[in-house]
């Protein structure tokens, strides 16, 4: 009875989504619909590295290094040779690279596939390294795939970057991604598979005692979180269009890191709500930056009160709310009706 | 307010769209200053007899590329301007490109020097020389200025427009010289990088005529000063990035006699307007103006000017009359823009001596 | 069912267990005491693979198990608790035994995030079994609350039901009834045996209530400095001089 | 000596108190019995400011103290050896017992106490320079309550000190328990070996799910029915 | 390679390694003691480099008396960032502390944006400091020759305090366990609050040692050598402090030497640095000098 009724409830709120989304691409401006996609590839960036952190307690910070590898693989595959020799101006692409051009979806999985085939070679011996010591290989690890990218001139066009990628990164597209993310991610969790996850997070011997492949499950995780960080890569390079190894520095992991950890460590939902409110407050504080004349205050912009405030916002949260927006906990439409009947209740004097 | 100028009829708005924060915050306001130079002097445009004020709405790309595409998509979208100037870093141009163009609004590059910038893009002009050019240019200078038959680069391999001045650099060395050997070494360095002493003491066993080190002025003037104390006296060549009186009060006396491209000179006018630019930029600022900044001044005139040839206010047509620019005179010398939207115009040779930028001599293409 | 020969763990210079030859057979329960420090929880170490012994072999089920992973030695058949209880502190009580179930319900990754049909099967039937295993110790209503919650004696006994959701054959308790006072580990004593009985479980006990020792098991070894000092039935070993010397005390 | 009036705790929605009151006299021996999860631990931790009360008072030799920082509270001479030993495991078991004298400044003394709790338990001696981590159960619980008295308190407040203890060393804690005692450090002593327990104490509480339910002289409790049954395990 | 520019590329490696090395020592102070790694450990050390180009230049202090007031508001700083962005976090999990860390560091950085200008400033030379020597065929900046001298004197006088002290001992104690160490009436709030201030004052003597060495400042100057100095305090083994001193020559020895012996690969450089951090990690998981924490069950 209950179960159906919260079915129901999911199934039309999906309904909302899918139509409000439609709405949104049809009536906002352009601008407003980039911050909304944005916020989509901030989504699944958002929850790869929560998978990790959150769920796994693998502390990583090499995710821009696998995020490099799926925009340049997905941009790379889906170049015409035409764009490449464009792009190739100071050296030319290598021959066999210069002539792939594979269809978007199938680059988009190859640009996963790919950051998923990084995380075997390098991250998964990493992953014997505890907490801090785990944080920081990765972190060596995103730094070399970046001066690796860096110097490969003649596969990557190295500090060039790459210019003219095609904007595959349409509404429909990123929020389709984002979507089966945050599908995918509850199914994950909420399975036998990902309560080893959590036991793993929480008691690593205890969880090597009662039968569980520690090793295997970790690698489990940080593979698939690769994966889904290199589509993210993938969909951010569709977005902007162009590509260069100084985007995907450590302050891009950082931004994601923030958003996992403002949103709720261990909370899919934290992740979403992290993801479009950073997103929308960095552009909705955009105006400190400007001239402004508030009453008697006259300032004639001030470049980087922006990130002042933004960085006082953060701290902030972080203080007060020191798990984060949703803690580790999901939404669950009981809750949510909860919170209306606490009203009710509360003003009929419940305990403050 | 804001509703209020938007419906204004007889308003022109030029997006500002530069990194005022991040790593390329300096090179970011220079360029504001002459843009908002222009805008003192120039503060209207006349179209079919009316006056139009011009106002600028400035977004910050933070100098990150995802910031950049954003900035450029709120110029556009909220702020709705008609032309669009910047960026300083041909990455952060290349990254709001595609916006401009999806939206049919003109961009006048300032100093973003990479070829990739105009290319495939109709939308997006500048009134700067490219590196190709640039780099060619040092090479001829190394070759027949210096007499230098053998040169070292010392290049910044994460900074774009560092690796493709060298790459041109290194290709005219050895065809002057005639010399598939003429560069010994071409050594690398990161972005930030502070400690250049392995590098330079490499350097200094393989004996160059000449040093060409295109990159950031701190790093730059950083190296010099480094090479000077590890007892290098080969001449040092660089680009324009140069020419930022940073690059002196941190090299001091150890960048004296490093020459570089530069876009304009004070001291030598290229057109009437040279000494307009630098004589009102002396009075608002009070300091000598910079390369780019004339850039800065250059760009906004150029769309004054593209407008009054147009006769509208209308992007499109805005970009029309841009594309067709021919011996246009800005303070930087004239600007004939080609196929591609870039310009062919001449450089300025400049070195430092006695703590100043000296003019030494004028490039043509 | 399980024995050890001539195992021996150092750490550094210090030898905490030398030449223990254990020998256990199926279904007995048998009791491993000594002085602090004698060593007994080390040899559970080495024998669940937390620690690869330093010399000797390790032989369940007529199997070399010497050196094996943890996980791959609880898949065998061995389980265990710990002395200092480590539960899952951020998940509730039935999904602590859930996760041990998952050791033998077989299912990877995606059969599990796609929730196939064969993983609802199982799925359903670990959480039959883990609910049965909670009704046994009492811990049915509060299954769903956060495992650290508990007051301690139940957290101990969480901890065996968890160790018993792997479905061992071997089971090794190190000191159940510590933080328990008498009436409770009284009642442990009788959970112990009826375990033994409904799983069909072989016991190795680690633990300094004598009553609890001498009352549930069949035959005891006793350490000192890692050395075995005495093996035997609870009678032999009560009246052992050198057990009583070393551990028991005179009454 | 130590007052406790009302007591009252809070942990989050849970209240583990729930008004308790108790007195130990200067000099006593005094003991908490109960179940698990009676409130047994959290109340010597709001004795020394570790659990912040919701309400009632904590008062030392009249003063009020509820409210003071731990470090305050320990000055005074009121030390816990806490559950769970919470030894440093990264310090070495001499460091650990340096610790314990913190707030000592007479360095002779320190040095003889050293000495005397080597002698009382030789095992501790023979891992002077073990990292105290690295110890077995036992001897962890060993240097937990030899830290304790390290700092040679006024008022001691053992947590379950016979847990994990082997038979002998259990008997021998409760020597030790008595014989400080004679030296004049009033002892407040929770244990789930309850007979024990109340075997050397002067005065014993029976704490059940957060209140009081029971008290009296130590014997008297030993020979109650009720106490027999519930937690002495006696089938009567 | 010739002999002299070998030993130019040692007296190279040397300098930068020293360099290192006392900046890491900082950084390995407050994680030792704190578990932290404090993110904002660069920018503090910006700070003290402005803060000693404000005293010597606006104020018109003696160059030493702008180090000595340099140094000492950083460790103020470093207290007053303790107190605000940390304190308030003392129970919290270990991620909400270093996201409180970075978002100091954002922080810091961006007011640094706002109030120095974006801009680099050059120290104006101390001759001191800023003199070439010529020792035989190899050359050295003068203050090259003063920072061993200075990290040498912090190592003895660190490994002083923290093992031979009773403040010392508080905080290892206060490293482990806050609350026993409170039992231990440990007043651990002032132990930490001190551990920030010394790790801060080395981050500001560490600025001030760089911009003598690298004469300029701006407000992200320490992002990298905050970055290359964790490495090498890792490296060495995080929490240990001749192993921070070890760490920091090592990456020093190594940038440089790869250069010297395969200039090719110049453009890797910063990734040698990792490479050296993740081969030491795969061998040696808690780093050369830590010490392998023994999971006891
Ligand atoms: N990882 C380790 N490193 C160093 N020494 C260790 C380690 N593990 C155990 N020891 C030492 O080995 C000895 C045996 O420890 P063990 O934990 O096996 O004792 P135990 O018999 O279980 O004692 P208890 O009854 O007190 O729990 C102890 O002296 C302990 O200090
Ligand atoms: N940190 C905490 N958070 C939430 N609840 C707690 C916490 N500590 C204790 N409790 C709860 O408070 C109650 C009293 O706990 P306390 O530890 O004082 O019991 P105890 O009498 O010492 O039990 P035991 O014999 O098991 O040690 C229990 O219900 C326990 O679950
Ligand atoms: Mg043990
Ligand atoms: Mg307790």
């Amino acid at each position: 009875m209950k179960i159906k009724r919260n079915t129901l409830l999911t199934l039309a709120g999906l309904a909302l989504l899918v139509g409000a989304i439609a709405a949104a691409d049809a009536t906002l401006g352009r601008f407003s619909v980039r911050i909304l996609n944005l916020s989509a590839i901030y989504i699944v960036l958002a929850l790869s590295l929560n998978l990790l952190n959150g769920f796994t307690g693998l502390f990583s910070l090499g995710h821009a290094g696998f995020m490099a590898v799926g925009a340049y693989v997905s941009a790379l595959l889906t170049m015409s040779p035409a764009q490449k020799d464009m792009n190739f101006f100071l050296e030319p692409i290598m021959p066999f690279l210069r002539d792939i051009q594979l269809p978007f979806p199938l680059a988009l999985l190859a640009a996963g596939a790919c950051a998923g085939l990084v995380a075997v070679v390098i991250g998964v011996p990493a992953l014997r390294l505890r907490d801090d010591y785990l944080a920081i290989a990765t972190l060596g690890f995103a730094e070399i795939i970046r001066v690796l990218i860096t110097n490969a001139q003649s596969l990557t066009n190295g500090a060039q970057g790459l210019k003219a990628i095609t904007k595959y990164s349409t509404t429909w597209v990123v929020w389709s991604v984002a979507a089966l993310s945050v599908v995918f991610m509850l199914a994950l969790v909420r399975s036998s598979y990902g309560r080893t996850m959590k036991a793993v997070r929480d008691d690593e011997v205890a969880a090597e005692a009662m039968g569980v492949n520690v090793f295997k499950v970790k690698s489990t995780s940080f593979v698939i979180s690769s994966f889904m960080a290199g589509v993210g890569g993938a969909l951010l390079g569709h977005m902007i269009t162009t590509i260069d190894p100084k985007m995907f520095t450590l302050t891009l992991t950082f931004n994601i890191l923030l958003i996992v950890v403002l949103g709720g460590n261990g909370s899919i939902t934290g992740s979403v709500i992290g993801a479009i409110v950073v997103t929308v407050l960095m552009e909705a504080l955009r105006f400190l930056d400007m001239p402004m004349n508030f009453l008697f205050i006259k300032t004639n912009g001030l470049p980087g009160l922006r990130m002042v405030i933004f960085s006082i916002l953060l701290m902030i949260v972080v203080l007060y709310r020191q798990r984060g927006l949703m803690g580790n906990k999901e939404f669950d439409w009981d809750g949510f009706i909860g919170i209306f009947r606490r009203k009710g209740a509360s003003s009929a004097g419940g305990r403050s | 307010s804001k509703a209020e100028t938007k419906t204004d009829a007889n308003v022109v708005k030029f997006g500002v769209f530069e990194p005022l924060t991040g790593a390329n915050a300096a090179g970011g306001a220079e360029e504001l200053d002459g843009v908002r130079l222009a805008q003192e002097l120039y503060p209207t445009v006349t179209v079919g007899g009316k006056e139009y004020k011009i106002e600028l709405a400035i977004a910050d790309n933070k100098s990150d590329k995802v910031e950049a595409a954003n900035a450029g998509q709120r110029l556009v979208d909220s702020d709705k301007v008609q032309v669009v100037l910047g960026s300083w870093g041909s990455g952060l141009s290349m990254a709001a490109g595609p916006v401009f163009k999806d939206a049919k609004i003109p961009a006048i590059g300032l100093s973003c020097t990479n070829p990739l910038v105009t290319k495939d893009n109709p939308f997006y002009f500048r009134v700067c020389f490219l590196d190709p050019f640039q780099g060619t240019v040092m090479a001829n200078y190394a070759f027949k200025d210096v007499k230098a038959r053998k040169a070292v680069i010392i290049r910044e391999v994460s900074n774009d427009y560092s690796v493709g001045l060298a790459k041109f650099f290194a290709d005219s060395f050895k065809s002057l010289t005639g010399d598939q050997g003429a560069i010994l070494a071409e050594l690398n360095y990161n972005t930030n990088d502070q400690d250049f002493s392995a590098q330079l003491t490499q350097v200094k066993s393989l004996k160059p005529d000449v040093i060409f080190a295109p990159g950031n002025y701190t790093e730059s003037a950083l190296i010099i000063k480094q090479a000077r104390e590890l007892g290098i006296t080969a001449p040092f060549l660089g680009g324009d990035t140069w020419e930022i009186a940073e690059f002196i009060n941190v090299g001091k006396q150890a960048v004296e006699g490093a020459v570089m491209s530069a876009f304009f000179d004070n001291d030598a006018p290229l057109t009437p307007l040279s000494k307009v630019f630098v004589e009102s930029y002396q009075k608002k600022y009070g300091k000598l103006p910079s390369g780019t900044a004339v850039l800065g001044f250059d760009g906004y005139l150029l769309a004054i000017d593209a407008i009054k040839r147009a006769d509208s206010v209308d992007p499109l047509k805005i970009r029309d009359a841009i594309a067709a620019t021919k011996d246009f005179a800005g303070a930087a010398g004239y600007v004939t823009l080609d196929a591609n939207g870039d310009p062919i115009k001449s450089a300025v040779i400049k070195e430092v001596k006695g703590g100043k930028f000296v003019f030494k001599t004028t490039v043509a293409p | 069912m399980i024995s050890t020969r001539d195992v021996s763990m150092r750490f550094g210079g210090l030898t905490a267990v030398s030449d223990l030859n254990i020998e256990i057979q199926k279904n007995e329960i048998v009791g491993l005491i000594g002085p602090n420090g004698a060593g007994k929880t080390t040899a559970f170490n080495a024998i669940t693979g937390v620690y690869r012994p330093t010399e000797g072999r390790v032989v369940f089920k007529g199997r070399d198990i010497t050196g094996q992973k943890p996980h791959a030695i609880t898949k065998l058949g061995i389980a265990r608790t710990f002395q200092n209880i480590r539960l899952w502190t951020d998940m509730d009580v039935l999904e602590n035994v859930l996760v041990a179930c998952h050791l033998r319900m077989d299912v990877g990754v995606f059969a599990s995030t796609l929730h196939l049909p064969g993983y609802r099967v199982k799925e359903r039937r670990s959480r039959e079994f883990a609910m049965s295993l909670l009704e046994s110790v009492g811990l049915a209503d509060q299954a769903r609350e956060a495992a650290t919650s508990l007051p301690y004696g139940k957290q101990r006994r969480l901890e065996i039901v968890r160790a018993l959701a792997t479905e061992p054959s071997l089971l090794l308790l190190d000191e159940p009834a510590a933080g328990m006072n008498p009436q409770e580990s009284l009642e442990l004593m009788d959970f112990i045996g009826s375990i033994r009985d409904r799983y069909d479980l072989t016991i190795l006990l680690i633990e300094h209530h004598m009553q609890v020792v001498m009352g549930v098991c069949t035959r005891m070894y006793v350490l000192d400095y890692g050395v075995t000092i005495a093996h035997g039935t609870p009678d032999e070993i009560r009246r052992d001089p050198k057990v009583i010397e070393a551990y028991l005390g005179v009454d | 000596m130590l007052r406790i009036d009302d007591l009252s705790v809070h942990y989050g929605g849970i209240h583990a108190l729930q008004g308790i009151s108790f007195e130990v006299p200067e000099g006593k021996i005094v003991t908490l019995i109960g179940a698990n999860g009676a409130g047994k631990s959290t109340t010597l931790k709001s004795v020394v400011g570790l659990v912040k009360p919701s309400g009632g008072s904590i008062s030392l030799d009249g003063e009020r103290v509820s409210g003071l920082a731990t470090r305050d509270i320990v000055r005074r001479g009121v030390v816990l050896a806490p559950e769970g030993r919470r030894i440093f495991p990264d310090l070495s078991t001499e460091e650990n017992l340096e610790l314990g004298a913190f707030m000592r400044d007479d360095k002779v003394g320190v040095a003889a106490d050293k000495k005397r709790m080597y002698a009382l338990f030789p095992r501790l001696e023979e891992r002077r320079k073990q990292k105290a981590g690295t110890l077995s159960g036992g001897e962890q619980q060993m240097l937990a309550v030899a830290r304790a008295l390290m700092s040679r308190p006024k008022l001691l407040m053992m947590d379950e000190p016979s847990l994990g203890l082997a038979p002998l060393i259990v008997k021998m804690i409760f020597d030790i328990v008595k014989a400080i005692n004679a030296e004049g450090t009033t002892i407040l002593l929770v244990e789930q070996n309850a007979k024990a327990a109340l075997e050397i104490a002067d005065f014993g509480y029976v704490l059940e799910t957060g209140r009081i339910t029971m008290s009296g002289p130590g014997r008297e409790l030993l020979a109650d029915d009720g106490v027999r049954r519930a937690y002495l395990g006696e089938s009567l | 390679m010739e002999l002299s520019t070998f030993f130019q590329q040692l007296t190279n490696a040397l300098s930068l390694g020293s360099l290192y090395a006392l900046i890491a020592i900082g950084y390995t102070m407050v994680y030792g003691i704190l578990r932290l790694i404090n993110f904002a450990h660069g920018d503090v050390f910006m700070l003290g480099a402005y803060f000693a180009f404000y005293a010597a230049t606006s104020l018109a202090m003696p160059w030493w008396v702008a180090f000595i007031v340099a140094i000492g508001l950083t460790a103020i700083f470093g207290m007053g960032l303790e107190r605000v962005a940390y304190r308030p976090l003392r129970d919290s999990p270990k991620i909400s502390v270093m996201i409180s860390a970075i978002g100091a560091s954002f922080l810091i950085e961006n007011v640094g944006i706002v109030v120095f200008g974006g801009r680099p400033k050059s120290f104006p030379s101390i001759p001191l400091f800023d003199t070439v020597l010529h020792l035989g065929p190899v050359s050295v900046l003068s203050v090259s020759l003063f920072i061993p001298v200075i990290t040498a004197a912090i190592l003895v006088a660190l490994l002083w305090i923290v093992n031979g002290t009773k403040t010392g001992l508080a905080m290892r104690a206060v490293s482990t366990d806050l609350d026993a160490a409170r039992l231990m009436a440990i007043d651990v709030n002032r132990t930490i609050s001190l551990t920030f201030g010394i790790g801060s004052l080395l981050a500001g003597l560490g600025g001030i040692m760089w911009t003598m060495k690298y004469p300029q400042l701006n407000p992200l100057m320490g992002v990298m050598p905050g970055l290359k100095c964790f490495i090498a305090a890792v490296i060495g083994g995080i929490g240990n402090i001749p192993g921070a001193v070890l760490g920091g020559f090592l990456l020093g020895v190594l940038e440089i030497m790869i250069v010297a012996f395969l200039p090719e690969l110049t453009g890797y450089r910063d990734a040698f640095a990792f490479v050296l951090l993740i081969v030491v990690l795969l061998v040696k998981p808690s780093g050369l000098l830590g010490k392998h924490q023994a999971v006891k069950v």
